[in-house]
């Protein structure tokens, strides 16, 4: 097909094609060396990489609904690794690393583009608080700077660094290496992998029960049958605590909404991701041009996967303050997620009571961007039976020792 | 958004309200006496269920009155009607 | 100095004190559609009382009316109003104590059953909005306003924009709005920009 | 020209002029930049988004996947619709090759948002809405009608008859009714997102045809909380994919006698009308009425009797059992390739204009937002509404009901008005597409996704709609697929084998056309984005010329500088004032609660890590006040007022939460306290006077009262009263100096401070900010709580074991002491750090590493110590310090570490927390 004029190439023109197959849906076999409870990003990556690292490809990855149809297909998809705490920077920046050669080792055009991302700062504890992280970062092998309001402007022209506004930008910190991409072609590409691998994708196969032995899992009962397992691995989320209550485990999670938006297509104004917790909002721009936002989780638990209206108006309000370019920008959709949050901000990997039934769970709006490297991690995990030392710190019984990994504490950055 | 029943006050819209997550979770009598693992539970574990939840809310811009009522955490719809807790 | 001192008194200032002549524009803006205005401070206390023990009686004799017991509704009594704010909670204010007397007088007949009366005289500030009043809140509030939900009598603590606020029904077309005195600027600055789409328009 | 006289509801006695890619078109009040060009016969000059082919008018409302225009004049707004935008002077538009561009300068247009609260509220103010309205209204709701377009009436024409009168006569009358029954009625009022419990969103479209808007705003969002809401959006018109569907000329067959009806146009002279339902056969005769030379072609074996019998009077050909495969042109459709249902001839019909029609979907979208489910129906080819939420209805064309006799009594019950009925109708074909190239049969002309790019998605693994919506983008759009989502899942269920019921659906999300951002921001910009806190005395600090800094909400005086100073200077003068002589501060932002109640003891006891019991009336104590999880939460002072009387400060930033905090214990967990709280932050304001002759300014304005040590000693507080005013001093002191805090009602706050300034003249007495205060505190190693704490931070960490009640059983936060990682030697501990050059600032929040011999940091990761908390220039030291949290600091007290400085790393002594006066020996002056 061609174009009927000569003018510049449409901006669609050169989004990549996708691969001709993706996925085999498989039909659930009776038993596996490894059952992946959750067929979203962490799910996929852990299959994956439990067949590429540790060739282990007698795997059922069991997905409630259709595959990564749950946060993974929800997300704003940043990905960065600026976190303030030793433990955090150590899974998020393995994953950053990962997610730099990504697309190769999956052979799928994942679109991750590595624009940066700014942290602003609008108060003096602000400042203070991002200078502690920037610092953090250097010193962790993290790219990182402290940027004054002029140089702000400089890496994003249409953020309002005026004096004049409620909350003026007082700096900001700045990843470079931080980005976005594609949510879905990432699951895709990951669920490719792991099918060529000849592991079993199982959608609409929601887990019910489990069959135990004492401290071990034996098999998992799904709407579409019993499937004996050798080692569970759950990766489900903002469902993870029902499918420990099967189980008779607790887990200081909560599930609440999360809701994002995105705009209609726009000619590129926003080169890069900005995030601002004083005022309550994040934005990047994606390939095709649409801007994409998300805020604050709402404040109560909900599995609905929808938020409220305020949320979202408070939200187009901080945005228009700080760009005020966006003023008639058009929201074109909206929708909620269900982010499961811990009392630390932190993730929960690692053991449970049950000795062949590993967590992963709690990573609240860090799901995405850790998903090569938790899935990296997380499948070590499950291969050997113990904690990998990236997830190591992140382990359930660090809420009773008190060991906790506060991320909302100084660093106070969602997202 | 929804709109809330303060027990006081009536219907009001959810901004107005702070969340409190669980009900009845009662202070421990005697924390001393709790091992590491009880005292956790009781300051960091709290149920998350999918359907029916009794949880606390504060009428926070109203009359500041805290009360207990069951939320359907599936549809978000209160599914008793809120009642005072003191 | 000390004696020059003693010769003065000190002079309240009305926490809108700077916001007088702005509110005042908008009843010529509005072609008298609204009207905002700054109330003269009163006395208050914040009443606490178990509502089924003796003290509102007691309170009641003492300020020579009873205390509203509907939730949200307000009596006035000989020197000021009465406002049912919570199960076991009342705002108090008169226009005729000062603030220090009118806390000890309600705290003594209070005290007496159990209660207890703290001043609140400083802790808000009032508005007064008459004419489209409840069409001006409209922009900024969520509480059904409708003269048939919140008629004359009716109180209200809620939400003004960002603010909290207490309201007071006064009649279908005067109300009253309690605010704290931080955040009684912006409230100001919130009506009388909103104010604006009551001014006439030219016709086309 | 393509304008008909008699035709359409446009102001034929004036004329605007809107200019589209630099062509300027005539047009009149009423008209559409769609119908302006459509009367010219012109099109956007359009682009689609991946293959840059040409792209026209689609339809003549929000369903249109095409007629994307740009607005750049009077202010620019990216992607809008040719089909919605009105027609006004002056405008300037252009078309888009698949994105908008925004303004490069701020809006400055006004909105806003307006509650409103009714009984009913109806959506849509077509033949359904209105009389569902009109019943609800005559019942004695209350009864707001929202509707989308300029006009009431929805798709009718004026060509039907409703209760024996030309329709648009009952309309006119049953608006004049609403109007009398009190309903508020918006047109131009798109409800686009519903919510719990009758929460409905509406964007009211009030000026932007007015280019001197005054005061009022262009744009309302209407927040409506209704007993009930009735859906009665219509129905959205379904075309049927044929090859190259995409190219310009291509139309709903509804939408053309839409802009014939409204707009006195007509899209085309040579008229083909490709359907496979009865409806569009009222397209071909209107259009032929209107001088167009029409074909039907009926996808069908049997045509509606009535509808061929219309045909037949006005000579339109009607050929059944026969498809568009496709259409021919350039830039536009020149013919379309017909063929037999049963043959594979094709041959060409010339046209300027296809119109297809493929049947209706039911615009249930605001149900669905709120839960209600969609079912389909097969009858229809379209899902209909299912199980709906209590207190939503779906009427009319938006319940799957297209007849309008149906439709009314529908709307109305037994109150409905009548309309005759349809006389033989035939049912609806369900035809998602013609055979042809799949590659160039488009589902979705918005994204140029075509049926190919599903059957690429279902070969690639896809069978769910919501991957294969992912893998091909259809139904991503501005239009979000009003038109091509069912079809996608038709032949996503053609492809897969399925039937369409088990393919199952996507989810229709708010909202359901787009919004602007700054409508939802509404008012919330520039100083209404937060409100603005200040404090009674804020004049006062103005004109003093202080700086401001955001704490919380509040704004506080950071520092008062003089000509030439910066913020160091001033904050040396500040500091070097209250150490030597008298400085006032404005403390009002505290927040303060009045803890009342012969339980009061007991309350605070539990709720800080000291015992508030023992405190002595007439005393001071210093408190803190931990989470379950044992870190510091906050601090402040508690005063005992009476044996069941304390007045508890709390941080400013945390006045609010620590209110709330010991409301949650009072209430929920121990409701047999005899204890009430009263937030009187606002009541009382605070001037701290600090500093050696703060004795002297106080007991010059409080000439009563005996300010000796002996008399008022540290931490107490007496009442006393200044010309009539209770005035309460307290001895209270955040800066190591002789200090007092004065406390009165905030009415008189400003004129007390005016005393106080003028009573501390002599002295020089020096108004100082929060960031002198900051220092002076730094200097005596007290913590600012969310400065240098985090929430991981516990009293022994910082140093305050001697605020630690060993004495209580409990208190919130003791447990959690015994964990192991609380008794973890190497937990960060408040100390002081010394830069050993004497000269460096730490910048505050540098991390903190140990000694390097040779001066340079090792590669990463590199183990950190900790962190710089607070780091100021000292005027007491002369020199500056810092405030670091430090892993096991207390145990390396004397220890040099190092602290990277931009390319530097700079030595810095570890010491004690307390850097000014460790005896104590200031404060009583």
């Amino acid at each position: 097909m061609t174009a009927g004029t000569t003018a510049p190439k449409p901006p669609g023109a050169d989004l990549p094609e996708h691969p001709d197959h993706l996925w085999r849906d498989a039909e659930p076999r009776r038993a596996y060396d490894v059952v992946v409870v959750g067929g979203g990003g962490h799910g996929l990556a852990t299959a994956h990489y439990l067949a590429k690292n540790h060739g282990i490809t007698n795997v059922a990855v069991l997905e409630k609904g259709w595959l990564a149809g749950g946060n993974m297909a929800r997300n704003t998809t940043l990905i960065r690794s600026n976190y303030l705490w030793d433990e955090s920077a150590g899974i998020y920046e393995h994953a950053l690393k990962l997610w730099e050669g990504l697309e190769e080792d999956l052979d799928y055009p994942i679109l991750f583009s590595q624009r940066g991302v700014l942290n602003l700062a609008h108060t003096e504890q602000d400042v203070r608080d991002s200078v502690r992280r920037v610092e953090a970062n250097k010193l962790n092998g993290i790219d990182a700077e402290w940027l004054g309001p002029d140089e702000v402007a400089k890496v994003c022209p249409i953020v309002n660094v005026s004096s004049d506004i409620r909350y003026p930008v007082q700096g900001a910190t700045f990843q470079p290496r931080a980005g976005i991409a594609k949510h879905d072609y990432v699951a895709w590409g990951f669920a490719r992998r792991a099918s060529e691998a000849s592991i079993d994708i199982i959608q609409d196969c929601e887990v019910t029960g489990f069959v135990t032995d004492a401290d071990r899992v034996t098999g998992v009962r799904t709407t579409r049958g019993t499937i004996a397992a050798g080692t569970v691995a759950l990766c489900a989320a903002g469902h993870t605590s029902t499918l420990l209550d099967m189980l008779g485990v607790r887990a200081p999670l909560q599930s609440h909404p999360l809701q994002a938006l995105v705009s209609e297509l726009l000619e590129p104004v926003h080169p890069t991701i900005v995030m601002s917790n004083a005022v309550h909002v994040y934005v990047s721009q994606a390939h095709k041009g649409e801007l994409v936002m998300g805020a604050g989780v709402d404040s109560y638990n909900g599995y609905g996967q929808r938020g409220a209206f305020h949320v979202i108006e408070r939200q187009m309000a901080a945005a228009v303050e700080l760009f005020p370019v966006f003023a008639r920008a058009h929201l074109l959709r909206s929708w909620a997620g269900i982010v499961d949050v811990t009392p630390d901000a932190s993730p929960i990997v690692g053991h449970t009571p049950y000795e062949n039934v590993f967590l992963n769970c709690g990573w609240g709006t860090g799901g995405f961007k850790a998903t090569p490297g938790l899935g990296w991690a997380f499948a070590d995990t499950v291969a050997h039976g113990r904690p990998h030392p990236l997830v190591a710190p992140f382990g359930l019984d660090r809420f009773v020792t008190g060991a906790l990994v506060d991320e909302h504490g100084a660093a106070a950055v969602a997202h | 958004m929804q709109l809330i029943a303060c027990p006081w006050c009536g219907p009001r819209e959810e901004i107005e309200f702070s969340y409190g997550g669980q009900a009845h979770v009662a202070y421990p009598e005697h924390p001393a006496s709790l091992t590491d693992e009880q005292w956790a539970h009781f300051v960091f574990f709290r149920d998350n269920p999918k359907g029916p939840f009794a949880e606390r809310w504060s009428h926070s811009a109203g009359c500041r009155r805290w009360f207990t009522a069951v939320r359907d955490t599936r549809t978000h719809r209160f599914v008793s009607p809120p009642e005072m807790t003191s | 100095m000390a004696d020059r001192m003693a010769d003065r008194t000190l002079t309240p200032t009305h926490p809108l004190a700077d916001r007088r002549g702005l509110l005042a524009t908008v009843a010529d803006e509005t072609a008298g559609a609204v009207r905002l205005e700054l109330e003269a401070p009163v006395a208050a206390v914040d009443l606490r009382l178990d509502p089924r023990g003796t003290g509102p009686a007691a309170v009641a004799a003492a300020i020579g009316a009873a205390l509203p017991s509907a939730p949200d509704t307000w009596t006035a009594h000989p020197t000021g109003a009465a406002l049912r704010l919570g199960p076991d909670e009342w705002l108090l204010t008169s226009t005729a104590a000062s603030a220090e007397d009118w806390e000890f007088h309600v705290d003594e007949v209070a005290a007496a059953h159990g209660g207890m009366a703290v001043d609140v005289s400083a802790q808000r500030t009032s508005l007064r909005v008459r004419g489209a009043a409840r069409e001006l809140l409209s922009f900024g509030c969520a509480l059904d306003l409708r003269p048939a939900s919140f008629p004359a009598g009716r109180c209200a603590q809620t939400l003004l924009g960002q603010s909290g606020v207490l309201l007071v029904a006064h009649d279908v077309d005067d109300l009253q709005i309690l605010v704290r005195p931080s955040f009684a600027a912006y409230v100001a600055d919130l009506l009388v920009d909103a104010a604006g789409e009551l001014v006439p328009q030219p016709v086309p | 020209m393509s304008r008909v006289d008699g035709y359409g509801r446009i102001d034929r006695s004036r004329t605007v002029t809107v200019t589209v890619d630099g062509t300027a078109y005539t047009g009149h009040p009423g008209d559409t930049v769609a119908s302006v060009l459509l009367a010219h016969d012109a099109r956007p000059q359009n682009t689609s988004v991946k293959y840059g082919r040409p792209r026209g008018i689609g339809a003549a409302w929000t369903e249109d996947p095409v007629g994307l225009v740009q607005v750049e004049e009077p202010f620019p707004e990216p992607m809008l619709l040719a089909a919605t935008v009105e027609a006004t002077d002056g405008l300037v538009v252009r078309g888009v090759n698949g994105q908008g561009r925004l303004a490069e300068v701020p809006d400055t247009a006004r909105y806003d948002r307006r509650h409103t609260h009714c009984d009913v509220l109806v959506v849509g103010a077509g033949p359904a809405g209105l009389v569902a309205a009109r019943t609800a209204a005559r019942a004695g709701r209350s009864v707001v009608l929202v509707d989308d377009r300029p006009t009431a009436g929805g798709t009718l024409t004026g060509t039907e008859t409703i209760d024996g009168r030309p329709s648009l006569e009952f309309v006119a009358d049953t608006v004049a009714e609403l109007a009398a029954l009190g309903v508020v009625h918006l047109q131009r009022t798109t409800a686009f997102g519903h919510y719990d419990d009758g929460f409905v969103l509406a964007l009211e479209r009030r000026g932007d045809c007015v280019i001197e808007m005054g005061p009022r705003t262009r744009q309302r969002v209407h927040r409506i909380r209704a007993g009930r809401v009735v859906v009665a959006a219509g129905a959205i018109e379904r075309p049927v994919v044929v090859e190259d569907n995409d190219r310009p000329g291509v139309m709903l067959a509804a939408s053309a006698r839409d802009l014939l009806h409204r707009h006195g146009v007509l899209a085309g002279r040579e008229v083909v009308v490709f359907t496979s339902d009865d409806a569009a056969y009222a397209a071909a005769t209107d259009l032929a009425d209107a001088g167009a030379r029409v074909r039907v072609l009926d996808a069908r074996e049997r045509a509606p009797q009535a509808g061929r019998r219309r045909c037949e009077d006005r000579g339109i050909p009607v050929e059944t059992g026969t498809l568009v495969h496709g259409t021919r042109g350039e830039d536009r459709v020149t013919a379309a390739l017909v063929g037999a249902l049963t043959s594979s001839e094709r041959r060409e019909v010339p046209c300027d204009l296809l119109l297809v029609s493929g049947g209706w979907n039911p615009a249930a979208h605001l149900a669905s937002h709120v839960g209600g489910s969609l079912a389909y129906d097969p009858v229809i080819g379209a899902f209909r509404p299912g199980e709906l939420p209590p207190d939503v209805a779906v009427v009319g064309a938006a319940n799957g009901t297209f007849a309008l006799a149906d439709i009314l009594r529908e709307a109305g019950g037994p109150d409905a008005p009548v309309a005759p009925p349809e006389e033989w109708p035939e049912p609806t074909l369900v035809l998602w597409r013609t055979p042809g190239d799949p590659t160039r049969q488009f589902v979705d002309v918005a994204r140029d996704a075509t049926v190919a790019d599903v059957e690429r998605a279902v070969g690639a693994g896809m069978t769910h709609p919501e991957h294969v919506k992912r893998y091909t983008t259809i139904g991503t759009a501005h239009d979000q697929g009003k038109t091509s989502g069912i079809i996608a899942l038709g032949i996503l269920a053609e492809l897969t084998g399925r039937p369409i019921q088990e393919v199952g659906t996507t989810t229709a999300r708010p909202p359901y056309t787009p919004v602007a951002f700054a409508a939802l921001a509404g008012r919330e910009r520039g100083d209404l984005f937060d409100p603005v806190r200040t404090t009674a005395l804020h004049a006062w600090h103005v004109a003093a010329g202080a700086e401001f800094e955001d704490v919380g909400q509040w704004q506080r005086a950071r520092h008062y500088p003089q000509a030439g100073e910066d913020m160091t200077a001033a904050v040396l003068r500040e500091c070097a004032a209250v150490r030597t002589s008298v400085g006032i501060m404005d403390a009002s932002t505290l927040g303060k609660i009045d803890v009342r109640g012969p339980d009061a003891p007991v309350l605070l006891d539990r709720l800080y890590t000291n015992l508030m019991s023992s405190l002595k009336v007439g005393r001071v104590r210093y408190g803190v006040m931990c989470g379950n999880d044992g870190m510091v939460f906050d601090d402040g002072t508690v005063l005992r007022l009476a044996e069941d009387r304390y007045l508890v400060t709390t941080t400013t930033g945390n006045a609010a939460a620590v209110l709330d905090w010991m409301e949650e214990w009072l209430q929920t967990e121990w409701p047999d306290l005899r204890v009430r709280l009263t937030s009187v932050t606002e009541q009382w304001s605070i001037a701290a006077v600090a500093g050696p002759r703060s004795r002297d300014v106080i007991g010059t304005v409080f000439a009563d009262v005996d300010v000796s040590n002996e008399a008022f000693g540290f931490m107490t507080w007496q009442d006393t009263s200044l010309d009539g005013v209770p005035v309460r001093l307290a001895r209270i002191s955040f800066s190591g100096e002789l200090a007092f805090e004065v406390t009165v009602s905030s009415w008189y706050a400003p004129a007390l401070w005016e005393r106080l300034v003028e009573a501390g003249a002599p002295h020089g007495i020096t108004p100082y900010g929060t960031e002198t205060m900051h220092v002076l505190r730094a200097e005596k190693g007290y913590p600012i709580i969310g400065q240098d704490t985090d929430g991981t931070v516990s009293p022994h960490d910082l140093g305050m074991a001697w605020a630690v009640s060993k004495k209580k059983d409990d208190f919130v936060g003791k447990r959690s002491y015994a964990r192991p990682e609380n008794r973890n030697p190497l937990r960060k501990q408040l100390v002081s750090l010394l830069p050993t050059d004497g000269a460096t600032r730490l910048p505050e929040g540098s991390q903190i590493v140990a000694h390097c011999d040779d001066g340079r940091l090792p590669p990463a990761p590199v183990p950190m110590l900790g962190h710089v908390t607070s780091s100021y220039h000292s005027a007491a030291l002369a020199r500056p310090f810092a405030l670091a949290l430090v892993k096991g600091g207390r145990e390396r007290l004397g220890e040099v570490v190092h602290v990277p400085v931009g390319d530097e790393l700079v030595a810095a002594r570890i010491g004690e927390s307390v850097l000014v006066d460790p005896e104590g020996a200031r404060r009583d002056g």
